[in-house]
């Protein structure tokens, strides 16, 4: 009983965190229709910025409300450079699908690489609260509290998406503009401004996935994000793009479903059915779980 | 300046007074760049102290070419044969196992010496006639871990490692080392790119072993070191585990004290002239400047005994003993294994600041692998 | 000899086609109006099998080829042009009609016989692109013809199929007016002898009343009507669909 | 009428395929045997002591060169087969490193462990290739556009999964399996002969480009130019597009998989990397680079993009770059942020692709005045 | 007359390679409604698109369209619409997913106080389903939310496409009687099949046909002649009316 009280708490967490990578991945590719392979690096980004800022920015530190700074701080960072990206790199090409996967695939080939230059290819150590590194005990089992904070991250921030697509403005347009584009501009709205802003929200989504992952991996590496990346995309695909809720749905599925396979199967098998969920889901309902539907 | 050549011709080293070429083929950049630099430190220091700093053997200067392979094969592979084609005899470095294993068959078939570097696989050693080790290699690593439990007999041990060759030889090393002194061996394993580490740890206390044995390399080392202590596993039975480069020691965090490790090397492991010159150079030592230290050791030997002739090149470091960093170091003529001194460790401290203090040295002929059948 | 029995398709709640029975006797000529939106396109989709039909049949000599692909019923012997041009506008004008030609012919699946060799293909390629006037484009990219031009050059990829049904669907859209009259004698020319069926979708009146022998008309996916042009023109229910009726 | 988002993949910036074009050039009828004297000048190239000093460590023909150029020319046919998929026929497949690595894996596999003859276990590994292609292909060609990509991802991921977990011992996980030169033909073996592996590499290269210059002027071929162009159009002519897709994925996997026996032989061995999802995407940067649906884009920029991926660490480690600033030189000494950034402006400054860089330049060349014949 | 408040001149329309306008010259008079008339596909729509600057991404425009002394052509939709020139699209385009409130909200714009009376006392329908998800209104009430969405700023002129299109009779005189008032205060280009709606609301016309301007003028006028309504239009003008 504990052990399946274990696996599903880990299991959430795990999916939490593919969560926090997919959502912003969904989005951007939901609304601006960027296949966005850069991901990764916004996620390299904030984890990086927060490790920065816990030893380097007045306020910040590894504990309690300085660990608060420090993580707004990566987070910033990680909105900061993909709102650089999305007006230096991705405007000039919108429509132009393949030259985006490009550019996006060079600038995670070269942002990695800049974050090693600067910071060394070795993991860091990273800042983080004793507390994480602690356990809750649930119905017997052990459960690690970076999970559980991963797992109440991921909450509030599908909650704040939702809140935010559901009751501000400009998540109204971007609600709007994900069912038709053309129409909002017709409104006298700049969807541009709103694509900036979904690829600011995409990037601040990674790179708090990026901080609070360095919190669960214990330290930061430059190559962290792109391992993470592979399984967001599956994520995005199976829950359908450009649905948050669909995102959310894959990812508790696909972190379940790797980590109760992983213990009652051997080792290697939580992959392979992951990748098989995917190709199923996809031969089954090639727009994903809550996709539009597509024509063609 | 066009001219016809053959397509089959390589440049000859020789002459008494040309320099010794040495082509240094290791990770500048890539995800094992920070051991390339360890190791390249190293070997200059050692290449320092085997020729009481003139760089010299005899008359002849050696002259060292230093080449990044990335980590990639495929680029070793064509920087190893870019240097025998001008002429190199002797080719170093290999950081990454993958590389070691993959430049050696180059060497034997150019019959060139080759002196793997930090790369751990058992595989090097017997690799071929022309393929030395200046490190260690995983099988050493296992022998230190079972002076953790004394006597095996009955004893229940756990082999935690990832998927893929490294874990595949640490579970067989344990498997003939431990086992067959009489424990009984499981192992559980884990993808490499595992990033939630429950599943495993709950099999491993499952399996209530006396002693749990883990061989994890990577950057999810940390997160399973927190794992393995949130879900009480590091307080329920002794686990040996090997010591990594200093960098990585805050990352173990609270389960540092908690493990036992082995230990190829740490700084102040030992306390020899060669340690000394070493950490005279570099200031901190660290997990592979012994290694390459030895390597520039071994490099000179060759140099000074065979001259341009690599079979004497050979035969002078077969059986060959010398004094090293880490102590005694003497090379098997059979199979080229680097016997060496090992450790165990303790690690203590918190934050960032660790240090690390040996309990125990074990001599180059306790954690001697077995002779394996010399392949080419 | 082309028959669809309640053809419908919708997506989520909305039928896009709703219900459509038509009859096509061999040789005869049916013209499709309605406005836009009203589904013409999509029941050719339907009726070609490039979308499933939600509910309905749609036969070919008296037999079922719903479940059929595209493919299979090309072979059979439907045809269709597209709304918007879709000629392979890589390819050159010559190469987009031998395409076709090879499509019909088989032998599509040589991996290495030279194509340009293949005289006969050539030479029926040649002789579509006579037909319809376009032989001295022949070695120009598909891509950079005038609109008449690929218009004419869909219907060059049309006959080389030697369908026995054709789907013409807005052939004359966004042709200038000059040239309609001598793309109406195209498909004229393509169905007098022949006793092949059309069908055609056009917004061009005039048009569809000089070829067509019936008109159905297209309104929110239903149909109002088929029957001769004059009946449909008196009908009252059409007016109201296409005019709307008085205040 | 609400915006649909189509699953289609926007078809590559097509170029047109020559086979199928009337030449216009006054070249024209030389240009047939362009190709033949290019075979010629590359195969007698190892018979130049040329040096060039900055673009190869040492002469034309020593062995180091000869080795860099033979990886250069294997990528080089290895992005003219992927171009059959995605130039050519219009799909975006992610999960092309899967049937290379089959071959090198497969080869080595079958002389190292099996001890096959080289012959044999070429052959047998290209057939097993293929047929690998044909299966997944069948499977994955029921979907289209991104969930095509995704689902040849996903596959791919499965094949690198296999790989790194050194399944029955037979893969050396992550490091690599060194080739077992014992039972090969001595022309294969020893730096001496790395020529032979030159001109190995050059004869698939040339069987690539003759194969794919083949297959797009055939009637299939012609059909494979009608689906990059307009798939519904070709099922409405009466043609299964799904047949023809699954024969364009099957030879390209094929063909990937003969350049892994290749590669197998050039590098002595197999090693996870070329697994990897990265090695797909730096095909799709290869042929993008050298212009998608050309005959010679795709070869040019695979060799462009392996000859950079080598010397770029030699640059990255040159003096040149390390005395400059530290804010340069560290980028700079890390050779993917030279490869990343260079993608980044070949986008931009080539939209076409290497070669469309001829047309446009044209227009400049005939401006000034003609010094050449 | 007094200056017009839009002139097109020369208006060329491509898509896809479909030449769809051929050269379109008109003006819409500042006050009153101007009508766009023509056959099905003639053109209307597409007119209208490229006044707004929707022309789809494969489409080409030529020519010059002004609003004053202003050419509109180049500048980007969102612009124009603040710029006072509304658009109500042909197949209303409410956000399906989105509520009524929402909607309308959509259309809000920073400075300016958005018109909920105005909207609300023409359309008390969409006060009371406020929160109904637009995709689930009928058609008619889709067409009042269109309208209504675009009412709630002032605006220099109105494009509205098709507005009776598809709706029951009662509703299409409805929709007439709020035309009709919306045209006191704004001119308005429309496009509309229903010539009952035409002859109520339309004080000019415009005929398009094949791509061209075939007829301006007095759009009663027009009507009253019916041989001239059926050259121009096609089908059975001579409605009962
Ligand atoms: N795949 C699809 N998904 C959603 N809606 C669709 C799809 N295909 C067509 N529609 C809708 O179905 C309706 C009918 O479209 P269709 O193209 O059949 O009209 P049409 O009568 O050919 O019009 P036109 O005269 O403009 O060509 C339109 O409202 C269109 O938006
Ligand atoms: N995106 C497009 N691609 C191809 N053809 C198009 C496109 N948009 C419009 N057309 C064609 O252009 C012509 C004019 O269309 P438009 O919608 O402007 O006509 P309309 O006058 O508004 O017709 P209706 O009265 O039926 O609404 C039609 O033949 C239509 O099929
Ligand atoms: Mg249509
Ligand atoms: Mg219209």
């Amino acid at each position: 009983m504990s052990t399946v009280v274990l696996l599903a708490l880990t299991g959430l967490g795990l999916g939490a965190l593919y969560f926090l990578v997919a959502s912003g991945l969904s989005l951007v590719f939901g609304l601006a229709d960027v296949l966005n392979f850069a991901h990764g690096l916004f996620l390299g980004v904030g984890a990086y910025a927060t490790w920065w800022a816990a030893d380097n920015l007045p306020g910040a530190g590894a504990d309690g409300f300085g660990f608060v700074v420090a993580v707004a701080f990566g987070v910033l960072a990680g909105a900061l450079v993909a709102v650089l990206v999305e007006l230096v790199l991705i405007r000039p090409l919108y429509s132009r699908t393949i030259e985006q996967v490009l550019v996006t695939v060079g600038l995670s080939l070269a942002g990695v690489a800049l974050l090693q230059a600067t910071w060394g290819a070795d993991p860091r150590p990273f800042p983080r609260p004793a507390w994480t590194r602690e356990v809750t005990s649930v119905l017997g089992a052990n459960v690690p509290n970076a999970g559980l904070l991963l797992i109440i991250a991921a909450v509030l921030v599908l909650g704040g998406l939702l809140a935010f697509l559901q009751f501000t403005r400009y998540g109204l347009i971007i609600r709007a503009g994900v069912e038709n584009r053309e129409m909002v501009t017709a409104l006298g709205i700049d969807v541009r401004k709103a694509f900036t802003l979904v690829f600011a929200i995409g990037g601040a989504a990674a790179a708090l996935a990026g901080a609070l992952g360095g919190v669960y991996f214990g330290n930061v590496s430059p190559g962290q994000g792109g391992s993470l990346l592979i399984f967001a995309f599956i994520v995005v695909v199976i829950g359908g793009m450009g649905s948050v809720v669909g995102s959310a749905y894959a990812a508790v599925a696909v972190g379940l479903l790797q980590q109760f396979v992983n213990y009652y199967g051997t080792s290697g098998l939580g992959d392979l059915c992951v990748v098989g969920l995917l190709a199923v889901v996809l031969l089954l309902r090639p727009q994903g779980l809550a996709g539009k539907v597509a024509t063609a | 300046a066009t001219a016809c050549g053959s397509p089959q011709e390589t440049a000859s080293g020789g002459g008494d007074a040309a320099p010794v070429k040495v082509g240094l083929v290791y990770s500048q950049s890539g995800p094992l760049a920070s051991y390339g630099k360890q190791y390249i430190e190293g070997f200059k220091a050692g290449l320092d102290y085997a020729t009481k700093g003139t760089g010299k053997v005899g008359d002849r200067k050696i002259e060292l070419t230093e080449v990044d392979d990335a980590g990639d094969p495929a680029k070793a592979v064509s920087a190893a044969k870019d240097l025998i084609g001008k002429g190199t005899k002797i080719i170093a470095g290999s950081t990454a196992s993958g590389v070691a294993l993959q430049v050696a068959p180059i060497a034997a078939q150019n019959k060139v010496l080759f002196i793997s570097g930090p790369a751990a696989t058992d595989a090097v050693t017997g690799a071929n006639k022309y393929t030395f080790r200046s490190g260690r290699q995983s099988y050493q690593d296992v022998v230190t871990a079972k002076s953790f439990i004394g006597d095996a007999a009955g004893k229940k041990v756990v082999v935690f490692a990832q998927d893929g060759a490294f874990g595949d030889a640490n579970e067989a090393a344990v498997k003939a080392v431990i086992g067959g002194a009489g424990a009984t061996v499981s192992s559980v394993r884990a993808p490499a790119s595992a990033t939630e580490f429950t599943p495993f740890a709950s099999q491993i206390k499952a399996a209530k072993p006396d002693l749990l044995f883990v061989a994890w390399a990577g950057t999810t080392a940390p997160a399973m070191w927190q794992t393995l202590d949130q879900q009480g596993v590091l307080a329920s039975t002794t686990v040996v585990t090997g010591l990594d480069i200093r960098a990585s020691w805050p990352t173990f965090g609270a389960a540092g004290s908690k493990i036992s490790f082995l230990s190829h090397y740490f700084d102040g492991a030992s306390d020899t002239e060669a340690a000394k010159a070493l950490k005279a150079k570099v200031g901190t030592v660290d997990l592979f400047h012994p290694d390459g230290f030895a390597a520039a050791q071994m490099v000179v030997r060759a140099a000074q005994e065979g001259g341009d002739d690599v079979d004497k090149m050979v035969k002078a470091l077969e059986g060959w003993q010398f004094d090293s960093v880490k102590g005694q170091m003497s090379i098997r003529a059979e199979d080229h294994a680097l016997l060496q001194p090992m450790y165990q460790a303790k690690l203590a401290g918190s934050g960032t600041e660790f240090t690390a203090t040996a309990q125990k040295t074990l001599t180059g002929d306790e954690t001697a692998p077995p002779v394996t059948q010399m392949k080419g | 000899m082309l028959a669809t029995r309640g053809l419908t398709w919708r997506i989520g709640e909305v039928s896009i086609v709703d219900g459509v029975y038509l009859d096509l006797a061999p040789g005869e000529f049916l013209g499709v109006i309605g406005p836009n939106g009203a589904g013409k396109t999509s029941l050719f989709n339907l009726i070609t099998g490039l979308r499933r039909p939600t509910e309905g049949k749609v036969l070919l000599d008296g037999e079922d080829v719903t479940a059929l692909p595209p493919h299979r019923r090309a072979r059979l012997g439907l045809g269709r042009t597209f709304q918007a041009s879709s000629v392979f506008g890589s390819l050159t004008v010559r190469e987009n009609v031998r395409l076709a030609v090879q499509a019909h012919r088989g032998g599509s699946m040589k991996l290495w016989r030279r194509a340009a060799a293949d005289r006969e293909v050539a030479a029926a390629a040649d002789a579509a692109l006579d037909r319809v006037g376009l032989a001295h484009r022949g070695t120009a990219l598909a891509g950079t013809l005038a609109h008449g031009e690929k218009r004419k050059l869909e219907i060059a990829l049309l006959l080389a199929g030697d369908p026995r049904v054709m789907l013409l669907d807005e052939p004359m859209a966004g042709v200038s007016a000059e040239d309609v009259p001598e793309l109406v004698s195209v498909i004229k020319s393509l169905t007098g002898d022949s006793g092949r069926s059309v069908l055609m979708v056009e917004h061009h009146m005039d048009v569809i009343l000089e070829l067509a022998d019936r008109i159905a008309v297209m309104h929110h996916g239903a149909l109002l009507a088929c029957d001769t042009p004059d009946t449909v023109m008196a009908n009252a229910t059409v007016q109201e669909a296409y005019l709307g009726e008085a205040l | 009428m609400t915006e649909v988002k189509s699953a289609e993949v926007p078809a590559p910036p097509a170029a047109v395929p020559d086979e199928l074009t009337p030449g216009h050039s006054r070249w024209h009828g030389l240009r047939p045997y362009a190709p033949l004297a290019a075979l010629v000048v590359a195969a007698i190239v190892p018979y130049s002591t040329l040096n060039l000093p900055g673009v190869f460590e040492g002469p034309l023909n020593s062995p180091g060169t000869l080795q860099l150029l033979a990886i250069c020319l294997v990528f080089g046919g290895l992005a003219a087969g992927y171009d059959l998929l995605f130039g050519r026929t219009g799909m975006l497949s992610f999960g092309h490193a899967l049937y290379f690595a089959a071959g090198v894996y497969g080869t080595d596999i079958l002389v190292t462990r099996a001890g096959l003859p080289l012959w044999q276990a070429a052959l047998l590994t290209i057939t097993g290739g293929t047929i690998l292609a044909a299966l997944l292909g069948a499977v994955a060609l029921r979907t289209v556009g991104i969930a095509f990509a995704m689902v040849t991802l996903a596959f791919a991921q499965v094949g690198a999964i296999l790989v790194a977990r050194n399944f029955g011992g037979w893969t050396g996980g992550e490091e690599g399996l060194p080739l077992d030169v014992s039972g090969l033909p001595s022309a294969l073996v020893g730096v001496v002969n790395t020529v032979n592996l030159y001109w190995l590499a050059l004869a698939y290269l040339a069987l690539v480009v003759f194969v794919v210059h083949r297959v797009s002027g055939s009637p299939t071929g012609r059909v494979l130019a009608g689906l990059r162009d307009d798939e519904r159009r070709v099922g409405v002519l009466g043609l299964d597009p799904y047949r023809f897709k699954l024969v364009a994925f099957t030879l390209s996997g094929g063909l990937a998989a003969a350049g892994g026996a290749v590669y197998c032989l050039i590098v002595g061995g197999a090693s996870p990397h070329i697994t990897s999802s990265e090695l797909t995407l730096s095909l799709l940067v290869m042929v993008v680079l050298g212009g998608p649906g050309t005959r010679w884009g795709p070869v040019l920029g695979g060799i462009l993009y392996m000859y950079l991926d080598h010397r770029l660490t030699a640059f990255g480690s040159s003096d040149a770059v390390n005395s400059l600033p530290a804010f340069l030189s560290h980028p700079l000494s890390q050779p993917l942020f030279v490869l990343g950034t260079v993608f980044i402006l070949a986008v931009y400054f080539f939209p076409g692709g290497l070669a469309s860089l001829r047309s446009r330049l044209h227009p400049l060349l005939s401006a000034l005045p003609s010094r050449r014949p | 007359m007094s200056e017009p408040v839009l002139s097109v001149e020369d208006l060329s329309v491509r898509i896809a390679g479909l030449h769809i306008l051929q050269g379109v010259s008109f003006e819409v008079a500042p006050t009153g409604v101007t009508v766009l008339l023509g056959r099905n596909g003639v053109g209307k729509t597409t007119t209208l698109r490229a006044i707004v600057g929707l022309t789809p991404r494969n489409g080409e425009v030529r020519g010059t369209v002004r609003m004053g002394a202003r050419s509109l052509l180049a500048r980007p939709t969102h612009r124009l619409v603040r710029d006072g020139l509304g658009y109500v699209p042909e197949d209303r385009c409410v956000f399906a997913g989105l509520t009524v409130a929402e909607n309308l909200r959509l259309a809000e714009r920073r400075g300016t106080t958005p018109a909920y009376d105005k909207v609300y006392s023409l359309f008390p329908e969409l006060d009371r389903r406020g929160r109904q998800r637009a995709g689930s209104l009928s058609g008619g009430q889709q067409q009042m939310l269109a309208i209504g969405r675009v009412l709630l700023n002032d605006n220099r002129l109105l494009l509205v496409d098709e507005p009776t299109k598809g709706l029951a009779p009662k509703v299409v005189t409805e929709v007439a009687e709020v035309l009709e008032r919306v045209a006191e205060s704004v001119p308005v280009l429309l496009v509309e099949q229903n010539l009952a709606v035409v002859r109520r609301l339309a004080r000019d016309a415009v005929v398009l046909s094949a791509g061209q301007v075939a007829w301006t003028g007095n759009a009663q006028d027009l009507l009253l002649e019916t041989a001239l309504t059926r050259s121009l239009l096609g089908v059975g003008s001579e409605v009962k009316a």
